[in-house]
Order: structure tokens, then sequence, then C-alpha cells
């Protein structure tokens, strides 16, 4: 298998090799991926978008159509982590002694051979697998979190100006989920952003996008032509694909951040949703 | 040549094609599921019987199904060749029924529902075949026979059958596609059509090897037509019941093997190319061959069923013989004689089954002196050898006197020391069986000297058939006219 | 050879990207470890990446989000020679998107895959099959 | 409504698929009828947009409003417009089909299965119906990434399988990116049509040759075009019946559109078949594609993966028709595309039946199989005589043109290879059948003594495989139409 392999690799890079003979030099401004398209997009941008991050008008706008499918493409990546690895608790196989926490003392108990203890306030049921949360780690994270969220939105609502967007910002907001559920444990963030609402956001976030070109095709014009927006916001065409591209990365954000949730939830618990990993 | 559009055709097609639903739901009731099958087959006779007059008149019939590839059509044509096997076997088809009937209730046979749809099936594709305009459609019902007729030949669903089954697979679809298949697409690539027309459609069009091997493809790749080396597929289906060997494995399945073989002499090659590359010679040769080798084998049968089959081997080899001529006379009696041996190798076959419903036997020598107990039947049997031998007063004398006239006519001598040779070892195998069934010495008779026949239904349609070989001595129309009609068209005299 | 050295310096993005590109693809057909083979995979992605984003590079042009878009200064001429190519910049955001998709299922898969047979070498788990 | 079709086509199962997974967390019931409201939708738009193409040509859809190369422009031309309904209608009969199949084996994950099989249809229609070239990569994507989902649920062997598939399928994909780019640093440009306007002063150029081996290698990994087919037997087999019988008859085709589409549309015929001499090393490959495909097929006691190794004989139907670079071929090739969809629709639909009510699909479980479940059996025999070529089936008329193709180029080879393989799907089958016919063997004939009566499958799994086995037959009786019609014009006229 290893020489089966490199006398593939190799291969395939002396094609590669021979091909890049005739490529243009690196950075040529004379090359004709420079010259075909891109100037326009970067002299025409600002006068049919309004918007002046041409990666960003290029982006939701010119080939939005592919950016959809991108979301798609990270929410299908969720759906099918979520498909191939969440157990349902019914499928679960019962554990042989349940663990419960006095949740003021921070005392633990075990019972055996499938006892359980009557519900009430002060026990909660943690799994067996549990480590108390480290304080300094705990706090920290607790300090950062609210940053780090203000940021990705910042990211997110900024995007038509400066580096950055709808799968950015969503990631970073994403992270400082995932921050929270490294530093405490999964079933905390779990209690924050139930699995039920993750699942829902992320098909939302791609509804969003989905439905404003969809909404544009019901205004009469082509499916994602944002200019039809314009009647509604009371803007003018231009100004209405700018927030067109607005309300797509908004939907791509929430679609990021929620797939990020869901897929490192599912991945990390191995889709037992457990504590203490 | 004067062609009128009509649907008759495809109706007789459909008929038996629709008939299986019925038969199907009426599974439960074994009468009314009998009814249908009688009444199929009687409709089917009737619509082929309406069109017999149009066709002796020389006009032909067509109707296209529809047009599936450029330049070929799933295309419908009666002409006189076809009619002439589609009356043969729509006819025999109701008799068959009726011996069904006898023989399968008769042994209480398994799965009859199934034996019957299928059996529907197999003569629509023989009617299909016989109604061909051109060779795809030919092809596709010829595939069609060989599939519908496989849960036939496998019908016991034992071991023996299963082995059958895989032989008469092997040969039959291996062939098609291995041969036909192929040298049907050369030729559609040589000349951009199928349609057969009177004098072929591959005159010039390729080099004289590729039209050779084509030839040879076409005459090996019909299989059904047992042409030695092709030919240890129908001993083998003997394992199925006896109506199936005699309605298929006498008439319809091995008949649509020559029919296409003649078929495609005529209607593709064209006898004026096979002249002028003279292949007339090597197809007679082997035909020749097989003749001989058939008798012989059939010699040293004692298996009633299969001395049957390698008799039916070295017959339907008189037939590609009669086509390889390529002369007039000899080519009417290879036509006439897909009639002929028809009707005396089903005979042949009821009585077989006959024997087999009312004894239990099935070797020739244990069945010595069965013509005391079974007079009628052994009677029958007589008449039938004597078609397939080719003596009066049987319908086998003309096919064969034609056969005999054809080779002088092409002058090919050896063909006629070839003809009299097998006649006499058909003789040969025929008579000592018949002669020990009726006049054996009574100490070494297997049987009661007591009548005893088979039921009803099986003895009828076996004195059926043998009457009509007698009648068809005296009256061979219509079916020597439509041969002749057909030589005409290919041959201009 | 002093031509093959400037087609060397010429264009150097792309041997760096060719080789990156080669090392995951051996990776891929030759390691034995599942969780190895993912990294090649994304070793070999991100080589297609980093080939996809030097395209774009322009000598003299910086990144492509105009000055005073809005504003004041909002109306002045651009030149295209003053920006970079922004198309490969979507492309690749996209083809990064697609990756970490592919890289989030194929860790789930591994998982499945330890989870049925307790182990991530090749070698083993095909041991354990031939074994049934 | 109707000049929006080539939005409808794919943007109603996407949105549907979120309005499903939605729905998989509020009331799991109304995910199915959504999906056939979505599905049904999607067929009938592209069934419209056949119509349209055959009646006014090859349209084109503007997405966003921007016109092309610009922004990404769907074109329908007679190619994609008759491979489209195709897509869809085996993707709704199937749906249809499985519905219980997917209750009985995932009743809490009813809501993703759904989501993702409707996402998967998303991107195989995407794909089909695309003008884009990197679009069609994304639409690759989402198509592979759903079919691994559905692919991995199944038996104890299906996650390895599949991400056997994953790295495979990714570097195929990945490959094609890489040709995509090849392509686009040389032209600047992404769009299919506008990229074959740019290439003919370029086709003496390495890097288009590259980027053609390039994309056709990593079209190939997709397809599973041998030697690159080791993955599919495994994935296909071990995972689920409701995605197998989805992925096996869509994805290979879809693939194999992409290439015939690389080849006619974005590098022309004229590059590929006269600037290289390639066509007859590609079309021996094939050679070995079929004759492998078969063989390995005949080792196989399980019908299931037998059946897989069928799809990797028929890819190499496929690519070598497209690669004799004559008419004959192409068509031959197209027709195949639509032809071999629904006959493997039709078995991998019978082994779905099978597995739901017997549980296994090895050759032991087949027992007496033609008694106990007639009907579903009576497909599986059209489906097999497609698969072997026997008139009046569909398949037989695609294997004619490729056939006649092969001669007319004068590749016997190829032409051998065909009635090989042929041959061996008699082999292939009938051993199946006997099993099915002969087993438990009758010890003595004449009487009665099969025990068990008929135990078929519902007939909501029922309906649907005999119209797939009805339309098999009526394919093949229309094929001089859709000829004529259709692929006639989806070749170009330089093709001769």
């Amino acid at each position: 298998m290893k020489i089966i392999g490199l006398i593939i690799t190799f291969l395939t890079g002396a094609l590669l090799f021979y091909a890049a003979d005739d490529f243009p030099a690196w950075s040529d401004p004379a090359s004709p991926a420079s010259t075909y398209l891109s100037p326009h997009f970067i002299e025409k941008t600002m006068e049919e978008t309004s918007v002046p991050n041409i990666v960003t008008a290029v982006l939701a706008d010119y080939r939005g159509f592919d950016t959809m499918f991108e979301t798609a493409v990270i929410f299908s990546a969720g759906v099918v982590c979520f498909f191939l690895l969440r157990i349902s608790r019914r499928e679960e196989e019962e554990p042989e002694t349940r663990s419960y926490r006095h949740v003021l003392t921070g005392v633990t108990i075990q019972l055996k051979e499938g006892h359980k203890m009557p519900p009430s306030a002060d026990f909660e049921r943690i799994d067996s697998m549990w480590t108390p949360p480290d304080l300094i780690i705990k706090t920290g994270c607790r300090l950062m979190i609210p940053f780090v969220q203000l940021f990705a939105l910042y990211v997110i609502a900024h995007g038509h100006h400066s580096p950055g967007g709808g799968f950015q910002g969503g990631v970073i907001l994403g992270a400082s989920f995932i921050l929270l559920a490294i530093s405490h444990d999964p079933t905390t963030a779990v209690r924050r952003t139930s699995e039920k609402l993750i699942g829902i956001l992320c098909a939302v976030g791609v509804l969003i996008y989905a439905g404003t070109g969809a909404l544009c095709l019901l205004l009469k014009l082509n499916f994602l032509d944002y200019s039809a927006l314009a009647g509604i916001l009371h803007v003018d065409p231009i100004t209405a694909r700018s927030h067109g591209i607005l309300i797509v990365e908004i939907g791509v954000g929430i679609a990021v951040l929620a797939t990020m949730i869901w897929i490192y939830n599912n991945i990390s618990s191995a889709g037992r949703y457990r504590q203490g990993l | 040549m004067e062609t009128i559009i009509s649907i008759k055709p495809l109706l007789a097609i459909l008929v038996s094609l629709l008939v299986v639903p019925l038969l199907v739901l009426s599974g439960k009731r074994p009468n009314v599921r009998e009814a249908c099958t009688f009444l199929a087959a009687a409709v089917k006779f009737l619509i082929i019987l309406s069109m017999v007059p149009v066709i002796l008149n020389g006009t032909q019939i067509v109707y296209t199904i529809a047009e599936v590839i450029p330049g070929v059509a799933i295309k419908l044509r009666v002409d006189a060749f076809g009619m002439l096997f589609a009356l043969v076997s729509s006819s025999l088809w109701i008799v068959t029924s009726a011996y069904s009937i006898g023989y399968m209730r008769g042994l209480k046979e398994h799965s009859q529902t199934r034996y019957f749809c299928f059996f529907a099936l197999a003569l629509s594709a023989t009617i299909g075949v016989a109604f061909s305009a051109n060779l795809l459609t030919l092809y596709l019902f010829y595939e069609m026979l060989s599939f519908a007729t496989y849960p036939l030949v496998t019908h016991h669903q034992d071991r023996e059958a299963r082995s059958s089954g895989r032989k008469y697979l092997l040969y039959i679809v291996g062939t098609s596609i291995g041969f036909v298949l192929p040298a049907m697409l050369i030729s559609y690539s040589l000349a951009g059509t199928l349609d057969f027309s009177s004098q072929g459609f591959l005159a010039g069009t390729g080099s004289k090897t590729l039209i050779s091997i084509l030839c040879f493809m076409f005459l090996f790749g019909f299989a059904k037509a047992a042409i030695m080396p092709f030919h240890s597929w129908l001993p083998a289906a003997m394992v199925a019941p006896t109506p199936v060997s005699a309605l298929l494995h006498a008439v319809a399945v091995v008949k649509v093997g020559v029919f296409c073989v003649a078929r495609v002499l005529t209607g593709v090659f064209g006898t004026d190319l096979l002249l002028s590359l003279n292949l007339g010679v090597p197809i007679i040769y082997i035909a020749s061959f097989t003749i001989m080798a058939g008798s012989l084998i059939a010699l040293s049968q004692d298996n009633l069923k299969r001395l049957l089959a390698f008799s039916t081997i070295a017959q339907l080899s008189y037939i590609v013989l009669g086509i390889g001529l390529l002369s007039p006379k000899g080519m009417t009696g290879g036509m006439l004689h897909i009639a002929m041996h028809a009707f005396g190798k089903i005979t042949l076959f009821f009585c077989a089954g006959a024997i087999f419903v009312a004894t239990g036997k099935k070797n020739i020598s244990e069945m010595i002196g069965i013509g005391r107990r079974m007079p009628v039947t052994m009677a029958a049997f007589f008449i039938g050898s004597l078609s397939i031998i080719g003596m009066p007063p049987c319908g086998g004398f003309i096919s064969k006197w034609y056969l005999v006239l054809g080779s002088l006519q092409a002058h090919q001598m050896p063909i006629l020391f070839v003809l009299l040779t097998s006649s006499l070892l058909n003789a040969a195998y025929f008579m000592p069986f018949v002669y020990k069934a009726f006049f054996c010495r009574p100490e070494d008779a297997m049987f009661e000297n007591k009548v005893q026949e088979a039921p009803a239904f099986c003895v009828v349609p076996l004195v059926i058939t043998a009457t009509i070989s007698v009648i068809l001595l005296f009256y061979p129309q219509p079916f020597l006219r439509l041969a002749r009609i057909m030589v005409q068209s290919i041959t201009g005299v | 050879m002093t031509d093959l050295i400037s087609m060397v310096v010429a264009k150097y993005n792309f041997w760096i990207y060719i080789t990156l590109m080669m090392i995951g693809l051996y990776a891929i057909i030759a390691k034995n470890n599942l969780v190895k083979k993912i990294v090649g995979m994304n070793i070999f992605q991100t080589a297609i990446i980093l080939f996809y984003v030097s395209i774009s590079v322009k000598k003299g042009a910086t990144i492509p989000i105009l000055e005073h878009g809005h504003g004041p200064d909002a109306h002045h001429v651009v030149h295209a020679a003053d920006y970079i190519n922004p198309l490969p910049h979507v492309l690749m955001l996209t083809a990064i998107v697609v990756g970490v998709a592919t890289l989030g299922v194929a860790l789930a898969l591994a998982i499945k895959v330890y989870d049925n047979y307790g182990t991530l070498e090749e070698d083993e788990i095909l041991a354990q099959i031939r074994e049934k | 409504m109707s000049e929006q079709y080539p939005a409808l086509l794919v943007v109603v199962p996407l949105l549907s698929a979120l309005v499903v997974s939605i729905a998989g967390w509020v009331n799991k019931r109304l995910c199915f009828p959504i999906a056939v409201a979505a599905l049904g939708v999607a067929a009938w738009s592209a069934v419209g947009l056949l119509l349209r193409v055959l009646d006014k040509g090859v349209i084109v859809y503007k997405l966003g409003g921007w016109s092309p190369p610009m922004g990404i422009a769907y074109y329908i031309d007679y190619l994609n417009g008759l491979v489209l309904p195709v897509v869809a209608i085996v993707a709704f009969i199937n749906l249809i089909a499985n519905k219980k199949a997917v209750e009985q084996q995932f009743p809490d994950k009813i809501g993703p299965f759904y989501t993702l099989y409707l996402l998967m249809v998303t991107g195989l229609l995407g794909i089909v119906v695309t003008g884009d070239a990197f679009n069609l990569y994304v639409l690759l994507e989402i198509a592979a990434l759903t079919g691994y989902g559905l692919l991995a649920m199944g038996e104890e062997r299906a996650p390895l399988a599949t991400l056997n598939y994953l790295y495979m399928g990714t570097i195929g994909a990945c490959f094609y990116l890489l040709g995509v780019g090849y392509l686009y640093i040389v032209t600047g440009s992404l769009n299919m049509v506008d990229i074959a306007r740019l290439l003919p002063p370029l086709y003496q150029s390495k890097a288009v040759l590259a980027a053609f081996i390039i994309c056709m290698v990593g079209v190939w990994l997709k397809m599973a075009f041998f030697p690159l087919h080791a993955w599919l037997p495994n994935a296909y087999t071990y995972a689920n019946s409701a995605a197998s019988s989805l992925i096996a008859p869509l994805v290979t085709k879809v693939m194999i559109y992409v290439m015939i589409r690389l080849i006619l549309t974005v590098f022309t015929p004229e590059f590929v078949f006269t600037t290289l001499a390639l066509s007859n090393a590609v079309v021996w490959l094939a050679v070995i594609a079929i004759v492998m495909g078969a063989v390995l097929a005949l080792a196989e006691r399980n019908l299931k993966k037998m059946l897989t190794y069928i799809v990797v004989a028929e890819v190499g139907y496929m690519v070598g028709g497209a690669w004799l670079g004559n008419r004959d071929g192409m068509t031959g090739a197209i027709l195949h595309i639509v032809n071999d969809a629904l006959m493997t629709l039709c078995v991998f639909m019978v082994v779905g039946n099978i597995v739901y009510k017997v549980k296994g699909y090895a050759f032991e479980d087949l027992k007496g199989l033609f008694r106990k479940m007639p009907f579903t059996m009576g497909a599986l025999v059209i489906g097999a005589m497609s698969i072997i070529g026997v008139p009046p089936t569909c398949g037989f008329f695609s294997k004619w043109y490729l056939i006649v193709g092969a001669i007319s180029a004068g590749h016997y080879g190829f032409m051998a290879a065909l009635i090989f393989s042929s041959m061996v799907s008699v082999v292939l089958f009938f051993r199946v059948f006997e099993i099915c016919y002969f087993e438990p063997f009758a010890d003595h004939h004449g009487h009665d003594n099969h025990p068990g009566g008929m135990d078929e499958a519902p007939v909501s799994m029922v309906v649907p495989l005999l119209i797939v086995a009805v339309i098999l037959i009526l394919v093949g009786l229309y094929t001089g139409d859709i000829v004529n019609h259709v692929i006639q014009f989806a070749i170009p006229e330089t093709m001769v």
C-alpha cells in the first residue's frame, strides 16, 4: 500500500509540476484570472450593490447561490453528525449505578442496582464521569465569553465594511458556546442551549437565507435577486441589495453558530451528551 | 407487394398475453382457468384464420408498434411464411390446451396456474416471431420465448429440472446474445436497416468474409433450431411436462428456431447473395450432418421422449436443408415441413404423454405390448411415425417429396442420399417399437390384455392430430399455397 | 539553469502547494490510522485552498475592501489594479466551510467505527472483520 | 410560474429539507408528507423544464439576476433536460416506496433522515442543472456529505465502508476543484459556457491538459470507474436499503452526466477526441471495468453486493460509450444514464423489499422467494431482463447504441465486453432465480408439497416497484422518441 501510495502521489505530483509550467508567474497582475472577471467586481461592486467589502458582495450577492449551498453544506454536516451519532435515552443502556450531587454542598452520592432518588430540588442527577470543573478556568472563561460574543456580533454586523461576515462571526459565536462547554461541562452548555433549540436554529438560519431568496422569487424577480426587496424595505434597489446581503449574513451566522455547537456536542460526547468530557 | 395496415396481428399476439392476468385471478378455480385458456386459444386461432384469405391473395398485413431506433421499429408484418407458421402453432395450441388438462390433472401436477400462464406467454412470443417484420422484432420475441419457456422446462423444480434449465439457458440465451445480437448489430451498422425484404438487405454492403461470418453467426445463433453442435439443450429439455415437450419442443420453440434461420437467410441475406457467395452448400452440409447424426443417436435411445427429441433434431434440419438448397422446390419443401412435421411430431409426443399418464412408463423397453392396452394411442403413434418417416398416407410425404425435387433442382445429388438414408433410419427407430407394441408374443407382453386408455382429454387430441396428419396428404392446402406464395415472392418462380 | 531557478522562484507558490498536496494524498492512501487519513485529507484540502488564494495575489495591490466606500469621499474612481482578485477568496471561503463540514462528518464516522471495533487502525479492523 | 421552474427545482427540496428538519423536532408525522410534496413539485418542475426545452430550446436562468459570467447561471439544455426528470422521478418514487422501511429502521430519526434525503436530492438536481463549474463543486459536496450520512446508517460495517468512501469522495471532489482552479487560472472564468468560449486558443496548453485529466480522474473517482471503484461495493452493500436505493441509481449516473457535460460543453469534443489521443486508452479501461465488474459480481454470494458490482460494470458501459467519440456511442451513454438509473432503482428496491421481509440479502436468504413474494420477484425479473439487455426493456436499447457505436468506431473489444457482460448477467441473475425458484427442492414431483404461502411486502412498497418495472418497459418502447427529440440535440452537431 505504501509503495502504491508513493507511486500515485508522485504521478499526481509530476502531472501538476508539468502543468505549472504554463501558469502565469506568482502575483502577476496580467494573469487571466486577474484581468477577466475581477476588474468588474472591483470597479462595479460599489455601484451595483453598495457594499465596500468586495468579498462580501461577491460572496453573498454575485455568487450568493454558492453561499446558500455552502450554508446548506454546513447544515447537512450538522444533521449528519446528529443522525449518525446521537443515541437517544431509550436506546442507551441504563448504568448500574446512579450518581447524584447535592447542589449546594457538592457532595455526591451513588445508588446501586437500579435504585432511584425521589425527585427533589436539592439533588441533581450526574453522570458517573462527572468531574468538578476547575474554578479558575471556569471563572476566566465566564469573564471572556461575553466579550467573545460581542466581538462575534460585531464581525457579523460589520461584514460590509471590514473583513468578516456571517461565517466568521458565526464561528466565533459558536466557539464561545463551545468554550462554555469545555470550561464547565457539556450538560451545563446544553442546559443553556437545548438540543431542540439548536436543531431548529440550524434550520432556521439556512431558512432565512433560502427564504430571502424565495421571497425575491415571490416578488416576481429571479431567485436571490435582492433588488426585489426594494418595495418591502422602502429603499432603492441598490441599497436593497446591501440590505439583502445583511439579512442573509445574519442567517448564515445563526446557521453556523448552531451547527458548530451541534457538531461539537455530538462528536465530543459521541452522541451521548454526557458530562465530564 | 400490396400491403394493408391492420391491428389484427398485434391482437393475435396480445390475446394470449392479456389472458395471463385472467388465468392468475382464476387460479383457484381450475375450470374457469381452463375455460379462459381455451377461449384465448380459440380467439387467437380465429384472428389468425381471418387473415388467411388476405394473405392468400398475395397481400401483406403490417402494423408498427413503436419506432424504437431510427430506421428500426418494433413492427409486425404478416406474410405467407409467417402465416403458415402462425396457423400451425395457433391451431395446435387449442389441441394442446385440451391435452394439457388431461395430462396435468391426470398426474395431479403442482402449480398448474403458473404452467398455463407461461404457456400462454410462450404462444404470444411464438406468434410474435411469426409476424415479425424485422430482425429486432424477431429478436425481441425470440428472447421472450426463451425466458417464457424456462419455467415450463423447469416445471418440476427438482435438481434434474435445475440442471436441464441451466443447459437450456446456456445454449439458447448464450447463443442468442453471443451470436445473434452482435450479428444483428453489425448488419444494422452495414445496412442501416433491419427490415426483412424479399431479396435481403445485406447485398453489396460488406466484404465476402464478413457476410459469411454473419451468416454462420445467425445460423448457429438461433440455437432453438438445434443445429449441431448446439442441439443438446433439446434432449435435456425433455424433463418438462409432456404437453410442453409436445407443443414447444416439437412445434413452437424449435420451429421458431428454424423459422428464424429461414427468415434470416431469405429476408436478410437473400437467395441471390447466398448463391453468389456459395453459402448454401456449407449450410446444407451442416444440416445433413445434423440429420444423420440426430437419426443415428435416436436409434440408441430407450427413453421415448429422448428418442423423439433426437428425431426432432434431425427433422428440424430438414427444414434448414430445404431453405439452404436455395431452389424453389427445396424451399417450398422446407417450409411445408414445418407444418407436416409439426402435426406428426406432436401426435407422437401426445402418445408418449398418454402412455406416461396411463402407465407411468417412460422407456421403450418397458412398453412391449402396449398396443393391446392402448390401441387408439398406438394407432395414432403409428400414423405419426409414418408422417415423420415420410410415407403415405401422411402429410410428411409431401414435404419430403418437395425436398427431393428441390435437391434435384439444385443439383445436389449427395443430398438425395442423405434424405433416403435418414428416412430409413427414421423407420429403423420407430418401426421396431410399433411392431413390438402390437405384435409381441403374448408371454413377452408387459401389460394385461385389457384396453385401458389414458383420460379422454389426452386421447381425443392425439386422435385429432393424427387425423389431420393423414388429411394433410390429400389436402395440403392452405399450407402448400402459403409456401408457394412465399417462395414466389422470394425467387419469382 | 538560471531559467530553471527563475522559474522556480517565479512560481514558488505552486511548488509549495503541490508538495503539500502530495503529502496529504500520500497520507490518505498509505496511512493505516483512520484519523491520520483524515488529517491527510485536511492537508490535501488546505493545499488546494492555498493554491486558489495564491492565484488572487497581485503585485502592488491590497485586500479587496474599498476604502471610503461610503461617506464624503465615496465617489472616487476605483482602479482594478489597486485591489487583489476577490473571487478566489470567495471560492475558498466556501471550500473552507466544505472542508470543515467534511471533517465533522469524517470524525463522526470515525467515532462510529471506533464504537464498533474498539480501534482506529485499519489493519486491526480488517483482521477483526476477517475473523467473523 | 413556469419560467421559475429552474429555481423551484432546486429550491423547493432545499426549503422543504429545512422545514422537515424543524418538523422532525415538532411533529414527526409531518416529515413524510412534506418530503413527498416537495419532491413532487421538483419532479413536476423537472418535467415542465424538459417540455419547455423541447418547446423553446436552451433555457438560461440567472440566479440573483446577475448575468453570467459575473453571477451563477443555470443552463438547461437537452442533455440535463433529460437527466433532471430522471433524477427527480427516481428520488420521488424511492421516497414513497421506502416509507415503511424508514419507519422500521429509524423510528427515532425520521426527521433527520428525510432532511438528508431531500438535501441529497437537492444536491443531485443542482449538479445536473447548474452551469457554473464551481457551483457544481459545492453541490457535489452537498450530495456527497448527505450521502455519507445516509450510507453510514446500516449494518455494522457501514461506517467503515462509508469512511473509505469519504476519503475517496473527498479526493475526487478536490481533484475536480483543482481542475476547475486550473481552468480558472488560464481563463479567468468559472462559467462552463464561458470557459468553453475562452478555451480554443489554449488547447495546446499543458495547464488545460492537466485540468482535463484532473477533472476526469476526480469524476471517475466519484463514479467508481475501475480501477477507482474499490469504495463502492462495500459502501452500498452495508447501507440501509432506503439510502442505497436512492444513491446507487443516482450518484454514479449523475457523475457520468458531469463527465459528459465536461466533455461536451466545457472542453468540447474537438479537444477531447481530436486534440487528445486518449480516447482509445479510456475505452480499453472501460472494457476492463466491464469485464472486472462482471467477474467480481460472479464471485459474490450475496444479492446486494452482486448488484453493486453490476453498478461498477455499468459505469464502464457509460464511460466507454462516451469516450468512443462518435454520435452513437455518446447517444448510448446518455440513454444509458436514464435506463441504468431506472433499472438500478428497480433492482435495489427489490432488495429493499426483500430486506424488509426477510431481513437479509445473502443468497441463502432468498430460498423460495418466488412463492413468497411473487410481485417483488416479478419486478426483479424485469429489472434483470433490462440489465441483461432483453428487448423491449430499456436496457437493450442503450446497449444497442453502445454496440453500434463500438462497431462504427471499430472498437470490437468494447463490443465484446458488452456482450460478455450481458452473458454474465444472465448467469448472475439466473443463479439468483434458481435459488428463489427451486430451493427448497421438491423431493418428488407431481404433488403440491411447497409449504408456506404468500408473504409479500406492504402495498406501499410493492406498487411503486411495479410502477418502476412498467416504466422500464415503457422507456424501452419510447426509446425512438427519446433519441429523436432529446438526445439527438444534446450532442453537438460537430460530433459524427
